[in-house]
């Protein structure tokens, strides 16, 4: 009897803690989830305006339980006299709940609508299985433009730290002839290579790569192209020069035009030594191709920025036998024309090479200065592995020796 | 039989390209030669209806008839179709959502952006390299787009391509507590640039520790030329496959296997 | 001299100033002032294009007059770039019957399935591309073949470096070490390919880039300032 | 002239042969080489399993011809297995190439293997310039950002599209991609912000820029290169959802048979190289 008693008791003991288990279960599920929480809405800094910056905490209910599924942020214009609570929102995003990680959320609201100088009002809607609580920043927000965008300060003194020391060199070396350039071994065959077309009476072929004049690299390779036709004007070779822009080619027959002036032999310069073939890069490659095996070019240049098509290049021309000098700044092609080519100007060498070639002591000094540029980065450099190596090993050092820190500009 | 001309055709250019790898002839020089047309209006074409089409006079004035007269052309230029205080996009001139009595009484907005006519300026100038006697305004457009390359790129040159990859290099965060072999790694990568960049310093003469330096970062950039050189096989040997599968296609076609 | 000379050169320089300013100042007019230059070379670039086809014509087209060698294939030239252009940009030409309830799309019929320029990208251009494109399979293998012998020390080491990555990319090759115990597993071939890469690949790389960066820097730099202005001429 | 000398002067056209061949034959006459099938490729399956039948999945094509031969493969798979389950499918294009892709997969898979009908069971919006923008756009509205679809219709007038409004809709996201735009801006603009489950498939050169983003839970797994597609071809044909390999496995065998080849050049190639410079210093 006793032990019957117990069992019931027991039983009902059991139900009770499950319905009040369930029914409390029931209860949290079916009230909406708690609001989010030190909600701020600012001015989004370092922009033109028209973009205010929302933060929040998230809501207490969001973790991994799922009991939040999103939040929304509604905009409205902030209208004098219009309470906050019927002002007209409108739905501008949609976030994800932080679901246990991360502290602070934040969404920056980029718009055209927003205008500058207008006040805001901005309201997060925390959206759960069982309901929406919502929470209205009574505060206004005003969006401004800013004159200066200070995320990007580090880069401001590098570029103006960069500029005066190649400026500095440029300016001391038009008074001081005296700056030593190590020899670069691309850039004395040049030479030879025109030579050796001029003796097999065959014509140099010269290719400022496939982009267009906004890149650097091409405005560098046509710099070179004036020192070839200076070359070639002189040895009276035949210079062939296919191009795949338009403005490349304008370009080029200014400078070469230059050139066949310059070394007094006008006559021998016309604008069809620069033609215009495509823009497409595989078709102009396959032109190129058709070129160097009907009219055998004994030098081919290759100066510029390059793609896939580098190789295809390089192996026609070598199988041609021809002296091939390439010169590049796209990290990737290197290696191609570096197996294919004779010679081939790496990276910086590339830029060096006008210097070298023109011996204009202004280029030349602006060299000595990248050099100078070079050091400073060298010595950030040691600092950095000296740093990590001593913090990897316990030592504690202040933040400012960080060089990874200072010179952090991902944000710019 | 439209899509089985194209397949031959494409077929036969495919084996005229293959067949370079022999020697040039005339089925390459043929191939060669149409690539060059083809390709250099092609992108004539795309250049229009992508650029100068939306970009350029999308963004310039154009009277109300011109706007009316060719819609398959023009609703690209215009903005906003107005009709009975309803604001429609552009799309409304030919979606066929409105007859043609309400878009003659409808509004056509075109927002200008006077700043455009810059570039339709330096643009029309470029052409006076045809008329020898003014071609060197041509110039002008030239120095534009000079100008802007140099502040362009002096900028995202040394953020990215300088600044960001020293940076990384010492960057403690990935190496602290990984334990020795991560330190040595750092270290190998941290020497590798700084070797690197000691080959790249051109005013000094490569002689002594500064040549033997050089000389290890010399060492670095091959070794980083070899690694790409065999990363970027596989990517060509996948072309070269998918040129023999649609082969295999064709001929599969050809005697229906 | 005024037009010729000074007033290009004042546009390099002020263009060239003024963009670089807009990077540090986001205010309106100068904050977009990069990305309307970036937007004014891309119509520049695609005027020009239209000067260059002109000059692939004129130069084919006096190929043929002369009677030049080869002078038959600048037809094909000629024929395929008028073809290519008159169906480009007339958008009323189609071939076939168009789909139900289709409209006219001025540009994009560009992609449309039924329009002749579609066909001859997809039935022309493409297969040139790609089978040019594909062409460097057999050239990667003839440049290997001829460049990668142990000549010197860095020739060695950049031929080890290249078998090495392209041995580790593929299962085949894998299979040459996959005998090693868990041990020295490191030592696997695909290990030392991802090492390899992932470390003094990278720094090479990395050197490259920042004398890239300087390079441009220098080069930007001279240009901004005047002193590179070849393509004035000097008259 | 002995074997070694001519072997140094080798025409590079006997190198042209051997590769050509290398491909070629692998391809005609397939053999099976083990194919173990990695952890990520295994939870790509896995994402897609948890799909419940009749789900609404996001495919976006962003590559062109020239890396069709490693993304293709994975698109006929992942296509398959989609339509086999009675997903259904809404199809987007961040590349101008990837229309052309798009329809023309969806044109072998969908039209003519399974005969689905176009705007109930899939539906192509096609391509929008615009890159992350795009993605950005469609994640508060389809309609407004493709205002019409690849056949010029609304996107109201499709079944399919029926109380779909924008990205939160979407069960799952699968990027096809080759570049940029791609994976890597579908994760920070849709799959991140949005919570929207994600996977993809892409090339060999973009693994190393993608795979921060699988180890880190962003993206459930991922297909690399054509060694990635195999693997999803063996595992679907382990599980029972194809019954046979597909292209990549006997893309892959012929990759590495002309690896091999062109290993093996270089190392007869620095043999003649080596006994020649021997013999020629004898005398």
């Amino acid at each position: 009897m006793k032990a019957r008693f117990a069992r019931f008791t027991a039983l009902a003991l059991l139900l009770c803690l499950t319905a009040i288990t369930v029914t409390s279960a029931l209860a949290q599920d079916t009230a909406p989830p708690a609001p989010v929480q030190e909600v701020i809405a600012e001015d989004n800094p370092n922009d033109r305006g028209h973009a205010v910056l929302v933060r929040w905490h998230p809501s207490p209910d969001d973790g991994t339980t799922g009991r939040v599924t999103e939040y929304r942020i509604y905009r409205a214009r902030c209208l004098p006299g219009v309470q906050p609570e019927v002002a007209e929102f409108e739905r501008v995003s949609i976030c994800s709940p932080a679901l246990g990680v991360g502290a602070e959320l934040d969404f920056v609201d980029v718009s055209d609508e927003i205008e500058n100088g207008i006040p805001y009002l901005y309201k997060i809607e925390t959206h759960g299985s069982a309901g929406v609580s919502s929470t209205i920043i009574d505060e206004p927000v005003i969006a401004t433009a800013q004159w200066f965008d200070k995320s990007r300060l580090t880069m401001l003194i590098a570029i103006l730290i960069a500029s005066s020391v190649i400026i500095y060199w440029i300016q001391k070396a038009q008074g001081n002839t005296n700056i030593y350039l190590r020899p670069v071994a691309g850039l004395k065959a040049f030479d030879e290579a025109v030579g050796r077309a001029t003796e097999m009476g065959q014509p140099v072929l010269f290719v400022p790569g496939i982009m267009d004049m906004d890149q650097i690299e091409t405005l560098a390779g046509v710099s070179i192209l004036g020192y070839v036709a200076n070359m070639t004007s002189r040895y009276e070779t035949k210079l062939e020069v296919p191009v795949s822009r338009s403005l490349v080619m304008a370009h080029a027959r200014e400078v070469v035009k230059e050139s066949y002036l310059s070394s007094g032999r006008p006559d021998l310069y016309h604008d069809d030594m620069i033609h215009y073939l495509t823009d497409d890069q595989f078709a102009y490659a396959a032109a190129v191709d058709g070129i160097m095996l009907r009219d055998k070019p004994a030098a081919c240049f290759y100066q510029g920025k390059f793609y896939a098509e580098s190789l295809i290049l390089a192996e026609t021309g070598n199988s041609i036998g021809a002296i091939q000098i390439a010169g590049t700044a796209s990290p990737a092609q290197l290696p191609f024309f570096i197996t294919a080519c004779d010679y081939t100007l790496i990276g910086e060498e590339f830029f060096a090479a006008s210097a070298y070639l023109s011996n204009d002591m202004r280029h030349i000094g602006s060299i000595r200065g990248q050099d100078s540029i070079k050091m400073l980065f060298m010595i950030a450099l040691a600092i950095g592995t000296i740093y990590v190596s001593l913090a990897c090993l316990g030592v504690p050092l202040p933040n400012w020796l960080d060089m990874s820190l200072i010179l952090d500009v991902s944000g710019s | 039989m439209i899509v089985t001309i194209g397949i031959w055709c494409a077929a036969f250019l495919t084996l005229a390209i293959f067949s370079f790898l022999y020697k040039d002839n005339p089925f390459y020089r043929f191939a060669e030669h149409l690539f060059t047309g083809v390709s250099a209006a092609y992108w004539m074409v795309v250049a229009f209806w992508n650029q100068i089409h939306p970009n350029l006079f999308g963004n310039l004035w154009w009277p109300d008839w011109f706007l009316r007269k060719w819609p398959e052309f023009t609703y690209v230029l215009v903005d906003e179709v107005h009709v009975g205080g309803e604001i429609l996009p552009g799309n409304a001139l030919v979606d066929g959502s409105l007859s043609p009595e309400v878009l003659a009484s409808a509004e056509l907005v075109n927002i200008i952006s006077p700043i455009y006519y810059i570039p339709l300026v330096l643009g029309i100038l470029f052409f006076t390299r045809l008329i020898p006697k003014i071609s060197y305004l041509s110039r002008w457009p030239l120095a534009f787009v000079m100008g802007m390359a140099a502040g362009l790129r002096l900028y995202s040159f040394l953020q990215s391509n300088a600044m960001m990859q020293i940076s990384s290099t010492v960057n403690p965060a990935p190496i602290m507590g990984q334990g020795f072999l991560a330190w040595l790694n750092f270290l190998i990568v941290a020497i590798g640039v700084f070797t690197g960049l000691i080959y790249f310093y051109f005013s000094k003469e490569h002689k002594g520790v500064f040549g033997q330096l050089s000389r290890v970062g010399v060492l670095f950039l091959m070794l980083s030329f070899g690694a790409a050189f065999g990363y970027t096989v596989m990517a060509r040997i996948s072309l070269l496959l998918g040129r023999f599968q649609f082969l295999g296609g064709w001929l599969g076609g050809i005697f229906g296997n | 001299m005024l037009l010729k000379r000074w007033i290009p050169l004042f546009i390099l320089i002020f263009v060239g100033v003024m963009t670089l300013i807009s990077w540090f100042v986001p205010h309106d007019p100068i904050g977009g002032l990069g990305d309307n230059f970036s937007q004014f070379f891309d119509i520049i670039a695609s005027f020009a294009i239209i000067l260059g086809a002109a000059n692939l014509i004129k130069l084919q087209g006096s190929k043929i007059f002369r009677r030049k060698r080869n002078w038959q294939y600048s037809i094909v030239t000629i024929v395929g770039f008028i073809i290519t252009a008159v169906v480009g940009i007339n958008w009323h030409i189609t071939m076939g019957v168009l789909p139900e309830g289709f409209n006219y799309i001025a540009g994009p019929h560009v992609n449309q399935a039924t329009s002749p320029f579609y066909w001859i990208w997809w039935y022309i251009f493409t297969p040139l591309s790609a089978t040019m494109y594909a062409l460097l399979a057999f050239y990667v293998a003839s440049a290997s073949y001829r460049a990668f012998r142990a000549r010197n020390l860095e020739a060695t080491i950049l031929l080890l470096a290249g078998i090495v990555v392209m041995l580790g990319r593929v299962p085949l090759g894998q299979m040459l070490t996959n005998w090693m115990p868990d041990a020295i597993g490191f030592l696997r071939i695909e290990r030392v390919a991802d090492w390899i890469y992932t470390y003094p690949n990278a720094a090479g790389q990395r050197a490259i880039m920042i004398g890239i960066a300087l390079g441009v820097v220098s080069t930007s730099l001279r240009l901004i300032l005047g002193i590179e202005k070849s393509f004035l001429g000097e008259e | 002239m002995n074997i070694f000398a001519r072997l140094n002067e080798l025409d590079r056209r006997w190198i042209f042969l051997m590769i050509g061949l290398s491909v070629a034959l692998p391809l005609m006459f397939p053999f099976s080489q083990p194919v173990k099938v990695s952890p990520h490729v295994q939870s790509v399956y896995d994402a897609l399993e948890e799909l419940p039948d009749g789900s609404l999945v996001l495919v976006s094509f962003e590559y062109g011809p020239s890396t069709m031969p490693e993304v293709r493969p994975m698109a006929k798979s992942l296509l398959n297995y989609l339509f086999a389950h009675n997903h259904k499918i809404i199809v987007t294009c961040l590349w101008p190439d990837g229309l052309f892709m798009s329809r023309e997969i969806l044109g072998e898979i969908a039209v003519d293997k399974y005969n689905l009908e176009y705007g109930a069971d899939y539906i192509n919006l096609g391509y929008k310039p615009g890159n992350e923008v795009v993605i950005n756009a469609i994640a508060s509205s389809f309609s407004v950002t493709f205002p019409v679809d690849t056949r010029g219709r609304t996107l109201a007038s499709y079944p399919i599209m029926e109380g779909i409004e924008n990205l939160t809709n979407i069960d799952m996201i699968f990027s096809l991609s080759a570049g940029f735009p791609g994976t890597v801006e579908w994760v920070q603009y849709a799959a991140d912000p949005l919570g929207i489950p994600m996977s993809t498939g892409c090339t060999a050169v973009q693994v190393t820029e993608v795979v921060p983003y699988v180890e880190s839970g962003q993206c459930r797994g991922i297909l690399g290169g054509l060694s990635g597609a195999a693997e999803f071809e063996q595992l679907m044909v382990d599980m029972g959802e194809a019954e046979e390999l597909g292209a990549a496995n006997s893309g892959m065998a012929a990759q590495g048979v002309a690896h091999m080849v062109i290993v093996l050049f270089i190392v007869v190639g620095n043999l003649a190289f080596y006994v020649e410079r021997r013999r020629q210093r004898k005398y």
